[in-house]
């Protein structure tokens, strides 16, 4: 966003104020389901306890569309620079949440075959613990992303 | 005379076992192919699995299985074939059975056992760049060292 | 007709251009903007192509184009029709019956061709034909 | 009964014990198309030359591809149905990814396929994209944490998982499992069928456009994961079947609970299936699609529904039961039709039958301990460690060290909800296995595809995918 110049007066602070408003309240993830990981990001979009309430319901398949990727899962040395090419295909502002141990420290599998933790590719916002991570540790992994969010709107970054 | 028997008399140098209860059959390298289709021909016409193991200090360090299954008496067998380890190559049986293509590949790509007559033995679930082959008893398993204890003390 | 009957239709036309200006001038303004390479490549599932995708899409993709449009436009003479139908009454009826008899009479034409078919169906696995004469019989 | 070492393994016992020193990475040097990412740590901007492409050149379909490769991508290697060979016009092909990112293929798996138009003229699936090396993670631990690194191959019925692997260390242990254990198993298996072939059913009616069911398709399967987070401590991977029995005793108002998922899973049954199968539409979309030939299931080692689609009623718990499970009565469902329609019937029909036999498993289920009493194998209850001495020893060397199991190699299968689950276990007399090799229902599925898919348009390819039900945590280990 073109940054404003100065310190954030009032207008400008409530304009950053605003925008995180607007896009924190409607994120759409980028659908980068992998293993266990992506079972249970799947029932937390489904209808018992439903991602919609945060807007979010809707998992896009292409990184145009998408402005959090959900990194879900174990991600090998294979598929690492598919990761960083969906993740450079993303259009700003993007964010990254580590969903799961595997994801973010290779979780139980320390071997060759493993990326030990996502944030070797991407930069990783908010990282979920869990094996798999039920679906409230995931939304509550979102909400800590919306609120660091609005946390870097009010000081102005 | 079961089956199995039938299937090992008509391989020379074969050998019949019995490994807790199920049939196993030694095979020397060379007819293996004829094995595998004397077996499809004696009613075990599933493939269900090929693998390798290495036994690093065994004289044929290499080990390829081979199981069979035959569906109206439900039966199964298992071939085993030593694989010396300088020279690790084994005729293939995708011939016989198209399944084994996949499971070929795998093993070539997980142990470095080489498949004579496979149509593409490429890796499989490794990309191409990798070196060496990681199911080998010694690679290691390639694990980072994780420094819980040499962690920078919060100055 | 003076002009102020028109006013609802300059306003409606104003609130039209308004809006999508100002979602444009708005998303100019804030959204960030750094178009990357990676960004300007074509998405292959995440994979990095090495050749750019082949540029001569097949003719039927270009043959439903052009079956679109046509039937699409036929609607839009509807339109016309069906604004004033009650005065038009049977006359109304009879010339618009004619004009979409008529466009029927294309689709059935392209139909028989065969332009619809998408799947030529070269491979006919055994079970499907088995069910099929079963049904049949 | 010993095997004779000499002929069916060798002297496994001079095997040396796997002491593996925990070396650096081996990080592969990087060539030509590929760079390895370099350690990056978060919250710096990335540096430029991230890694960008990944190499499996030679993995890829050639445009010039001929002989048995081609017949394999035109999947006529097994039956060549084939009426007319019609040859692509030169200009109009187009060899194009449906890749590891993709919403359509259930996980990362990677399709290349060469477009004639809309149809398909051939495929390459290529996997690995989710290989994370857990048959060698498997020899670096114990018998004791096997189940753990099991549970993780196949994350759809993870108690599957489980049970084969226990099932194959009790063979060569030698040891019994009380009654319990064994219909505890069998419950909790079957329910874990049940609920795969929900999640199944939700994912592949939203393939196939059918949004609802994924909305409810897992209504029913959070009743199912519910009671297993209170039985096992755990939705998913839950290490809950070890090797001696089961690691916890049923709780307390579990009848209820089962009643609850068998009254709650036929009422959500009956919906999907009035839902779906007089569906115009449905019917037009699966009728017909992504047949699978008799042939092509044995060659290819298909088993499992796909394969009882086809009219071959080749079951694991039939063939070759397991813990017990010939005393329950429940049908097979067989259908000869072979397509996706047939799938889907096949399916919803085994989710009954799977819950006639929780209902008997429920009714008829044995007092007594559910774990063995040998002390070499399960550890002591906790109280009895501070009275006596020798509960603490085997306490203590049942998890430092683990329990040491006899050399011998086996096969053992079990009927996981994608079909024949094999775990051949080589132990060299160690705490640690020698060799596990995991035979995934899966891998061979996704072998099978090209025979399913090509000639069909790109809709019926994505219905026929869907319904092989391929699980990417099976295929690539």
């Amino acid at each position: 966003m073109a940054q404003p110049a100065g310190p954030p007066n009032f207008l400008t602070a409530s304009l950053n104020r605003a925008v995180a408003w607007a896009r924190t309240r409607s994120m759409w993830p980028a659908s980068f389901g992998l293993a266990c990981c992506a079972i249970e990001m799947m029932a937390t979009g489904a209808a018992h306890n439903d991602l919609s309430r945060f807007g979010m319901e809707v998992f896009r398949a292409s990184p145009r569309q998408a402005d959090l990727m959900i990194v879900a899962g174990r991600v090998s040395q294979k598929m690492a620079p598919v990761l960083r090419q969906v993740y450079d295909q993303m259009a700003e502002p993007k964010w990254v949440i580590s969903m799961g141990a595997c994801a973010s420290t290779g979780g139980m599998f320390n071997n060759y075959a493993l990326v030990q933790g996502v944030d070797q590719v991407v930069p990783v916002d908010v990282y979920v613990p869990g094996c798999p991570p039920g679906p409230q540790s995931l939304m509550h992994g979102i909400l800590t992303l919306q609120e660091q969010i609005k946390a870097a709107a009010r000081s102005g970054r | 005379m079961t089956r199995v028997e039938t299937v090992a008399a008509s391989m020379e140098g074969a050998v019949v076992a019995d490994s807790l209860g199920q049939t196993v059959v030694r095979v020397p390298r060379e007819s293996l192919v004829t094995a595998v289709t004397a077996a499809r021909d004696a009613g075990f016409t599933m493939f269900i699995d090929l693998c390798a193991v290495d036994y690093l200090t065994r004289d044929p360090r290499f080990e390829v299985v081979v199981g069979l299954l035959s569906l109206d008496p439900p039966e199964r067998i298992r071939l085993l074939v030593g694989v010396p380890g300088d020279d690790a190559s084994v005729p293939s049986i995708t011939g016989v059975f198209a399944g084994a293509d996949f499971y070929e590949r795998e093993a070539f790509d997980l142990f470095g056992i080489d498949f004579a007559g496979h149509p593409d033995l490429t890796r499989i679930l490794l990309p191409d760049d990798w070196q060496g082959h990681p199911l080998r008893k010694d690679t290691p398993v390639g694990s980072v060292p994780v420094q819980f204890k040499e962690a920078n003390r919060a100055t | 007709m003076s002009l102020t009957d028109y006013l609802p239709i300059a306003i409606m036309f104003g609130i039209a251009v308004g809006f999508s200006a100002v979602s444009l001038v708005l998303s100019r303004l804030l959204t960030p903007n750094n178009p990357t390479p990676e960004k300007l490549e074509p998405y292959e599932c995440g994979i990095v192509p090495l050749q750019d995708p082949v540029q001569r899409f097949p003719v039927k993709f270009y043959l439903v184009a052009m079956l679109f449009v046509i039937f699409d436009i036929e609607i839009v003479f509807l339109f016309a029709w069906a604004v004033r139908f009650h005065d038009l009454g049977w006359y109304g009826i009879g010339a618009v019956s004619v004009f979409t008899l008529l466009l029927a009479e294309t689709l059935v034409y392209v139909w028989k061709r065969g332009a619809l078919d998408w799947n030529l169906a070269r491979r006919r696995r055994r079970l499907v034909v088995e069910r099929e004469l079963e049904e049949a019989a | 009964m010993s095997n004779p070492p000499d002929v069916v393994t060798g002297d496994l016992e001079a095997l040396p014990s796997t002491q593996h020193a925990p070396a650096e990475t081996s990080v592969p040097p990087a060539s030509s198309r590929r760079t390895v990412h370099d350690l990056w740590m978060s919250g710096t901007e990335a540096p430029s030359d991230m890694g960008r492409f990944t190499d499996e050149g030679a993995q890829e379909m050639l445009a010039d591809d001929s002989g048995t490769v081609l017949a394999g991508q035109m999947g006529t290697l097994v039956v060549d149905d084939y009426e007319r060979r019609v040859e692509p016009s030169g200009d109009e092909i187009q060899i194009i990814n449906m890749g590891p990112q993709h919403p359509a293929t259930h996980g990362v798996l990677r399709l290349q396929i060469e477009l004639d138009g809309e149809t398909i003229r051939r495929v390459k699936p290529i996997i690995g994209y989710l290989h994370t090396g857990m048959e060698k993670t498997a020899e670096a631990l114990s018998f004791m944490q096997g189940p753990t690194n099991v549970t993780r191959m196949d994350y759809l019925s993870p108690l599957h998982n489980e049970l084969c692997f226990s099932l194959a260390t009790e063979r060569l242990l030698g040891i019994e499992v009380p009654e319990r254990a064994d219909a505890i198993r069998v419950m909790m298996t079957e329910l874990n069928r049940v609920a795969s072939h929900l999640l199944w059913s939700a994912t592949t009616g939203l393939d196939i456009g059918a949004l609802s069911m994924m909305i409810y398709g897992w209504r029913e399967r959070e009743l199912v994961l519910a009671f297993f987070e209170k039985t096992t401590g755990l939705r998913m991977n839950h290490n809950y079947i070890r090797p001696g029995g089961v690691a916890a005793d049923l709780p307390d108002g579990w009848e209820e609970d089962v009643d609850g998922i068998i009254s709650g899973v036929l009422t959500g049954l009956a919906d999907y299936e009035s839902l779906l199968l007089d569906n115009p539409v449905f019917l037009e979309r699966t009728k017909g699609v992504g047949v699978l030939a008799p042939e092509e299931i044995h060659a290819y080692g298909i088993t499992g529904p796909l394969a009882r689609a086809s009219g071959i009623g080749y079951d694991v718990r039939t063939a070759f039961p397991y813990s017990g499970i010939e005393q329950y009565d429940f049908e097979v469902p067989v259908f000869s039709g072979g397509d996706v329609y047939d799938r889907f019937l096949v399916r919803f029909e085994e989710i009954r039958q799977s819950l006639r036999i929780v209902k008997q498993a429920r009714d008829t289920m044995p007092r007594g301990d559910y774990r063995t009493e040998d002390r070499k194998v399960t550890p002591p209850p906790r109280a009895r460690i501070d009275q006596s001495m020798e509960a603490l020893i085997h306490h203590f060397k049942i998890f430092t060290e683990g329990f040491k199991v006899p050399a011998g190699e086996t096969y053992q299968a079990v009927e996981s909800a994608r079909g024949e689950l094999g775990m051949y276990l080589v132990s060299n007399g160690d705490a640690k296995p020698w060799r596990l090799h995991v035979r995934g229902p899966s891998f061979a599925h996704v072998q099978a595809l090209p025979a399913m898919l090509t000639d069909s348009l790109i809709a019926d390819m994505i219905a026929a995918l869907a319904s092989a039900d391929p699980v990417m945590g099976d295929v690539d280990r």
